[in-house]
């Protein structure tokens, strides 16, 4: 019976159009988390050691086939739409700044950044990276923006707290000082 | 001094601060605000049009530049309260300018995510065929506005990677054309305004070549120019002195003597 | 070598969304159709000696990953509960392009979304969102297709000209500005 849990994970895994949380595997099959989970992990090693054309990833809270990374020049030659255009320095400062403070009003973005931002905010929920939420799920709320279930799986991330901490990316101390001696009036 | 303030590259005057202090060029103290409003006047004056958003954020460039100068300059009669509000701007400053770098080396590490993931592509195919009559209703939560954005996004103009083949001079042979069409069509006429010359072309681009083949017939004596009034249309008149041939023959030498590069 | 294309065959017919023609594999590996073929009826036995959830099958001329029949029964429990009721990525733009650019052929859809998309546009005329209109009402005209009647009414719209108008909804494209900046002296 364990082969067909098996088999009815590959199926479904197939025919799902979103990453499958274990949750939905559970209801289906009917078994309990620990044991699907198990036979998850199970598939993904099997599919790398394989050396398999496609992976099975966890991310955005869910369980998805991918096909394996190495594949993607020839992936684009046949399909021309993967080659995506860049995003410009102001919409992944934007990202940046939705994924590590959201959700937050498009006020607060304009207000970090010291430059109006919404239409690069359109921008990015138009490509389906952000989009809007209410908070308390009240209507007439201020309607906040937080990154998206799709912009989790571009990223390869599970959650949101799967983001390296902000201070990595902080400037040194060093520099800093030099800014501060550099803004000192009297420098 | 060379101060490199081009506005494009520019997002607000977070953006610009930052910019100054890190590439430590100059002491903002020093910076000169006639020097970089000419610097902007001029690239301004290149432009085919006055863009508003840009013009606006220079000017609160501007405004924060002369707010940190006059702050400096100014004699404060009361030092110690002065110097402490001072220090407590400064300090704000700081931090805002911390929190803006910061969150460009994390857009930075968002971007070489974005390229890693985009290497995965999700398998999306879906139902098949018999399982479909079972799935809920496909239009779901679908709203007018959901509809409007896809269209948005897949009807775009296509940003296609290309080139940089900004060095390459992409116009002469329009140029030449152009110089030729216009030369038929003032010779018939023998007066025309350039908005008849340019026609029904709303190009750019091609108002720019017909513009320059239009100096380019004016150099050569071939028509007279007259403009009633500032930002008025342009008259060209023929004056049937010189040919299109001739001045084709000129700008080849011309090309020729300054080794293609003009 | 051998693996790598083995490795991109299962990637490509994760993507495809209808049977690959051998053809397709050959123009994308740029390899000898015998040595392809070989390695798909390979593929169609490792499958099934594993016990997969999936099945490969050549029909209508192509290969294609389906389900194992085995997992139908779940299959169907997923279909039933756990199926997203919005459309997925490539179905919305498809009718998207449809509602706004309609009535129109195939290959424009194609066309404008740089992927073939056969597939979708059938899937959205099976749930009666498009149809066929034939242009000018002749028989042996091209083959367009149209938002249906169905479509309208369950989008609230009285006619295509209540559609919101789509400049609204162009993304600021990085595009025209560069262009701008090209054309600019300053540049």
């Amino acid at each position: 019976m364990t082969d067909n849990a098996r088999q009815v994970i590959e199926a479904l895994l197939l025919v799902a159009e979103d990453p499958l949380a274990l949750g939905v595997f559970c209801e289906v099959l009917e078994r309990p988390r620990s044991e699907l989970e198990a036979l998850l992990h199970e598939l993904r090693d099997d599919y790398h050691e394989q050396g398999r054309g496609f992976v099975l990833r966890e991310v955005a809270g869910g369980w998805r086939l991918y096909t394996h990374p190495d594949c993607a020049p020839w992936l684009e030659r046949f399909a021309l739409r993967h080659t995506r255009s860049r995003l410009s320095g102001a919409a992944l400062e934007v990202l940046a700044i939705v994924a590590y403070r959201g959700p937050l009003a498009r006020a607060q973005i304009n207000e970090l950044r010291g430059v109006e931002s919404d239409g690069v905010v359109r921008t990015l929920a138009m490509r389906g990276l952000i989009e809007e939420v209410r908070e308390g799920h009240t209507t007439g709320g201020p309607s906040l923006v937080a990154v998206s279930a799709q912009f989790l799986e571009r990223m390869g991330l599970n959650s949101l707290d799967d983001l390296p901490p902000l201070v990595e990316f902080m400037p040194d101390t060093e520099a800093v000082e030099e800014m501060e001696a550099r803004l000192s009036p009297s420098a | 001094m060379v101060y490199e303030v081009r506005q494009e590259a520019f997002e607000g005057p977070l953006d610009l601060l930052l910019h100054l202090i890190t590439k430590q060029r100059v002491d903002i103290y020093d910076v000169s605000l006639a020097e970089i409003t000419q610097e902007y006047l001029d690239a301004v004056a290149g432009r085919p049009h006055l863009d508003l958003n840009a013009t606006t954020g220079f000017l609160v460039v501007a405004a924060t530049l002369l707010e940190l100068k006059s702050a400096r300059l100014l004699p404060s009669p009361a030092p110690e309260g002065a110097d402490a509000q001072l220090l407590e701007e400064r300090d704000l400053l700081l931090a805002r300018l911390v929190e803006c770098a910061t969150f460009r080396e994390a857009g930075a590490w968002v971007s070489a995510g974005l390229d890693r993931g985009g290497a995965y592509i999700p398998r999306e195919v879906g139902l098949e065929p018999q399982l479909m009559h079972l799935a809920p209703d496909l239009l779901g939560r679908t709203t007018v506005v959901d509809l409007a954005s896809a269209a948005g996004l897949v009807l775009a103009p296509r940003v296609t990677p290309r080139l940089d083949t900004s060095h390459v001079v992409p116009l002469r042979g329009s140029v030449k054309d152009a110089i030729v069409e216009l030369a038929g069509a003032l010779a018939a006429a023998s007066k025309l305004s350039f908005r008849d010359l340019c026609g029904d072309r709303p190009e750019p681009a091609d108002v720019v070549v017909r513009f320059l083949a239009l100096l380019e017939l004016f150099k050569a004596g071939a028509v007279d120019l007259g403009q009633a009034d500032r930002f008025g249309d342009i008259d060209a008149t023929w004056t049937g002195e010189v040919g299109a041939e001739e001045v084709l023959i000129e700008l080849d030498d011309l090309v020729t003597a300054t080794g293609g590069d003009s």
